[in-house]
């Protein structure tokens, strides 16, 4: 099997060959190139390159994403079908980036205790758009990126679901 | 000792009681709402009563039906935890009312104490430093105050804990906006939204003392704990001894905090909180009086059980030592592992654990809520495990917090060990030299992708994570899409890969 | 201090060498088999070098392969942990040749003690009291030696450690067969068959004194560890201090053990063996020349990090205390979970580990060499984990073990979990009054259904034993399976059940 | 569904009722005759008595047995079905009856290193058979039941396989 995984914004080639079973795998990288052993284990798989061996956690918080945890770190992999242009950017909230436009939407149930942002307003990545309240804690929303915010579902005050549509913000260009 | 005892709270510090209790040998039983009832901590306890929905307000935070499961559970004392009904003074009271002891100060004590209005005087008259601050402001009256004290300020809410309704205002504009807000989140968090202002005291560190008292008067101190490290105000890392005090500081502020318990007519566990300017002065900031989340920091310096040690005094037991008899040595570090993305601006993060593993050894210990396939829920605070070391010296205590945090595995929901695992391994950490701005000043770059010791050990191990998702992916499509090749052949990797079929 | 260390050994002790490493900011590296590629120990060193085959003397036991390894990994010491090669002196001596430094004694020393009749031999110089016996036997001369010592008698290993090639004979017409089994084992376990005799002292209570001695000479003790609990010479439980000893007692047993020390050349840490009769007087058994197994129990109630310590001196590093210095503190006791099935006669289990959670919580350590998923096979000893406590006093430390085998998860393979729960809620571990009989006499009691404390738990848990095998029942028949019923009515159970197709 | 289990050579009826999917099922028992819960679990299932909840890890070590473990307590349970007149009783080895004979197999890989009885001779329960060798530790395998060694297949120093047959054990009154 072969396939595009995005890391940090890089692409990488892997190849993946089955070697006991469906319990132990190689896998092939372009650079260093050299052939890594994976072996299933509760909850991830266990990696061997050359002498080393660590434990890696492996989930998927959401479609086209996996998330590896080694020894303290945090890597998020985007597979290469679906990410067009390469992977997505992490915002604040839950950012889904299609054809450019990004949705912003509730990281969990909450609701909405402020806007600072109005719809049709100009907005810098990283601006703060409105105030989110969710397990007893406040937290600012921001912009993933820099656009007009084209489509503000969010009202003050209405318990949401989490995965609900917040805002969307639409790159300059486009609006 | 009591035959049977009531925890009343959930999660990791339900778990934390429950084992008192049992190393005590004293019947733990317990308390869930209708979301928590595979909860580690009821599955640990010997009995649990159902005593409400989900929100707060219908179970963990509704003291009568506490006090009613109580009974029918037959305990004869509840210990509350921290937070939900664990500083009101109101229920303390009802607990006697209906027969029960209440592990914690005695009510007079806890509500004033728990009025931060009414805590500041109480320190002015032990002789205990305050920073200038005015008495409970509205609207209306808040500007003038505000005025009188100058920028930047702080609003905190009267019968606050935990940084929740508080705000720092840096210039008279943002006044209104902020006190609102505080006064909205001390609402929703303590049902009172009664605020107050303070001078606002530019990077100190937090320092606090934990104070015990017992029914003869006695009142000890077992050092303090810097809580330096937070993020608007909810502290996530603390540490004992703190690398900013001397033996003569710490007596001093041992000794101030005594005075404030003396003079509250305080009993039991307390910890008396202080800001520490970087000119080596401190000032009283408040009081609370109940356990605290970072406990264990304490117990692991003094070699104490703080929560056996409550129960006792609780059951009418004399603390059973003196001032000079507390001996404090080595250090200790807890780190609170809280389901909030600290790459995402600390985002809160629920779902479902789906592998939780603990680190262990020598010299680590870890108090968690959960295990694997518990169910993280929106209903309650993100706290999921606390991981406290010690060693004979911080840079020990340093190396086993670095090394049980790269041993811990936590997957299925985002939680800060990234964090800690890049904090313990920098450079700021390890000097020691850092004030309660340590996280918004030195986060945004120990964060980034180019950061210092802890990023380049996680480029090294960055061939190893792609590994292990090209072998998930593998997985996930099923064996058939595997590329058959000849034995000994090298990997051919040509342009770019096939268009397969995504499970992901 | 080293820059990378080789922790040539497996499981927990791997695992435990590896987080000392850690925490002095050494890189660990290890060894494995081709049988422990995905082990623990593995997982958590920096690099680890596959020495060979499954079985020890292919892989572990093989000392040139190892310090190939340690020289290609580029480690400037060996840790040899316990086994294997810890107490074999010509592969230290062969070590130093090759340029590694080994942590243990100097290879003199180790040979000196490590065969048991020049042990003896050195105690008796030493002023140590020992027990009358002979030099080594073979079969022709075995009779007249026993019939001058007496019955019974206690045949030992020369080379022997943790009761390998040891046998009781109760009388003279056994002695041929026994010989011939011991030196057996012996020639399995040590590649050595000498065996010699020893009179049997009935009924003693086994204690051993941690001993540490330093480049310069210094040695001190760390006190005693009562290892009474045994089956078939294999220590089950360890504590500290003894129930048995007073102060005293501990330090004349101290005193003689460090002048043994001292009068081996000895450095390191090492552990003198004792034999404590009824009558309180004591007997040199063994000296142990390397880590015990039992080592955090000391570490508990000491404060010290033994392998730290370890690591410190072969680094040429002073002990920094003197023996008026060492302070013991409260009570600790340690519990092998083996996989051994405590039902069966303890027949040994291997298989996969389905679940494994330790315990955890204030005052528990837990040193596991395994996770959920691990195999436990054949080659290697079938010790998984040590679940170690401690406490002000040995009650809560009881108290706190039962707490801690109650908390711990571990499934698919047989353990001695069951073992502990019934001997630490039974009434004579809690007395302290018990020597090395102690499993053969009140085993088959506690064991049985109609043992008592923990048995009463164990029938009180039946229901609910019987419900979860239910639900699994259903489960691995598939929802199809399922009987519905109308909403409200009461379960109808009529005759026996049909006969279901089963997928057990 | 309803079931046979056997516990400690007891009999007790069962009886499983699916409640919220396949994660919850309400089970009943004759005695006390309360309903109980069982929620799914990672390694078994949590199970909820009145106000009490405990953890209870389930495997098979053979077929026709559960093994449940709750708090440090171990529970054998056979199933109803394939247990002829009760439960199989544990010898010290892996015993298998079958029609009043009982199979000893080796526990594991191992080799026998003595043999104590002979083929031919009369055993009575617990009696020591012959002594195995299994990681480094030499344990006698005993009599499950009081008989005639029927089939002695162990020979001395022979390498055995786990779950090899060791010798069988007939009832007097057959033989």
């Amino acid at each position: 099997m072969r396939r595009v995984l995005f890391l940090d914004g890089k692409e990488h080639r892997v190849e993946v060959r089955a070697e006991a079973g469906d319990a132990t795998v190689k896998v092939g990288l372009e650079n260093p190139g050299d052939e890594l052993v994976a072996r299933a284990a509760p909850g991830g798989w266990t990696v061997t390159e050359g002498r080393r061996t660590v434990e890696a956690g492996v989930t998927s918080e959401r479609t086209g994403e996996l998330v590896v945890q080694i020894a303290g770190h945090t890597y998020r992999l985007q597979s290469g079908r679906g990410a067009v242009g390469g992977p997505r950017r992490r915002g604040a909230g839950t950012a889904g980036a299609a054809g450019g436009r990004s949705e912003v939407r509730t990281p969990m149930p909450g609701k909405v205790v402020r806007l600072v942002r109005e719809e049709g307003e100009q907005v810098a990545a990283g601006d703060g758009v409105l105030v989110f309240e969710a397990m007893k804690m406040q937290n600012e929303i921001r912009a993933p990126e820099s656009g007009v915010i084209a489509n503000m579902r969010a009202t003050r005050g209405t318990p949401m679901e989490g995965g609900e549509l917040l805002f969307v913000v639409e790159p300059l260009e486009i609006a | 000792m009591f035959r049977r005892v009531l925890v009343a709270n959930r999660g990791e510090i339900a778990v934390r009681i429950i084992r008192a209790c049992r190393d005590l040998g004293v019947s733990p039983v317990t308390i869930h709402s209708a979301a928590d009832r595979d909860s580690l901590h009821v599955r640990l306890a010997d009995e649990s009563f159902e005593v409400g929905g989900a929100a707060s307000r219908d179970s963990y935070l509704n003291g009568e039906r506490v006090i009613d499961a109580a009974r029918a559970m037959g305990a004869e004392a509840l210990h509350p935890g921290y937070g939900f009904l664990a500083e009101n003074g109101e229920f303390a009271a009802r607990c006697a009312e209906r027969g029960l002891f209440f592990v914690g100060p005695p009510p007079e004590a806890m509500r004033r104490m728990g009025d931060k209005a009414a805590a500041r005087e109480t320190a002015v008259r032990a002789g205990v430093p305050v920073v200038e601050g005015s008495g409970i402001v509205s609207g209306k009256d808040a500007g003038r105050a505000a005025a009188g004290i100058g920028f930047p300020l702080l609003i905190k809410a009267a019968a606050g804990g935990g940084g929740m309704g508080m705000r720092l205002v840096r210039e008279a504009a943002s006044l209104a906006d902020s006190l609102r807000e505080a006064q909205s989140e001390a609402e929703a968090a303590f049902g009172d939204s009664r605020v107050f202002l303070e001078r606002f005291v530019e990077n100190p560190r937090h320092v606090e003392i934990q104070v015990f008292g017992d029914d003869r008067g006695s009142v000890v101190h077992l050092g303090e704990r810097d809580c330096s490290i937070q993020r608007r105000n909810q502290k996530l890392l603390e540490e004992s001894p703190s690398p900013a005090i001397s033996p003569e500081l710490r007596a001093e502020m041992g000794d101030a905090a005594v005075r404030l318990a003396e003079g509250a007519g305080y009993r039991n566990a307390g910890t008396v909180e202080f800001l520490l300017d970087p000119d080596g002065r401190f000032y009283f900031l408040e009081m609370n009086a109940r356990l605290q989340v970072e406990h264990p920091v304490t117990e692991l310096v003094s070699g104490l059980d703080l929560v056996a040690l409550q129960l006792r005094i609780a059951a009418g037991e004399p603390l059973g030592f003196t001032q000079p008899e507390v001996s404090l040595s080595g250090a200790a570090i807890e780190l609170r592992i809280t389901a909030e993305d600290p790459f995402a601006g600390f985002v809160p993060a629920t779902g479902r654990i789906r592998e939780f593993r603990p680190p262990d050894g020598p010299g680590v210990r870890c108090d968690a809520g959960i295990v694997s396939g518990s169910v993280v829920s929106p209903h309650y605070d993100p706290l999921l495990a606390k991981i406290i070391v010690s060693g004979p010296d911080r840079e020990t205590a340093r190396k086993r917090a670095l090394r049980a945090v790269r041993e811990t595995r936590l997957t299925g929901v985002a939680s800060t060990l990234p964090f800690f695992e890049r904090v313990l391994a920098g450079t700021v950490f390890c000097s020691g030299e850092f004030d309660t701005s340590f996280v918004s000043v030195h986060w945004p770059a120990l964060g980034s992708a180019e950061a210092d010791g802890g990023a380049a050990a996680r480029a090294e191990l960055a061939p190893l994570a792609l590994a292990a998702a090209a072998a998930e992916l593998w997985r996930r499509e099923g064996s058939n899409a595997t590329t058959p090749c000849p034995p000994g052949s090298r990997w051919r990797l040509t342009g770019i890969a096939e268009a397969h079929r995504e499970r992901l």
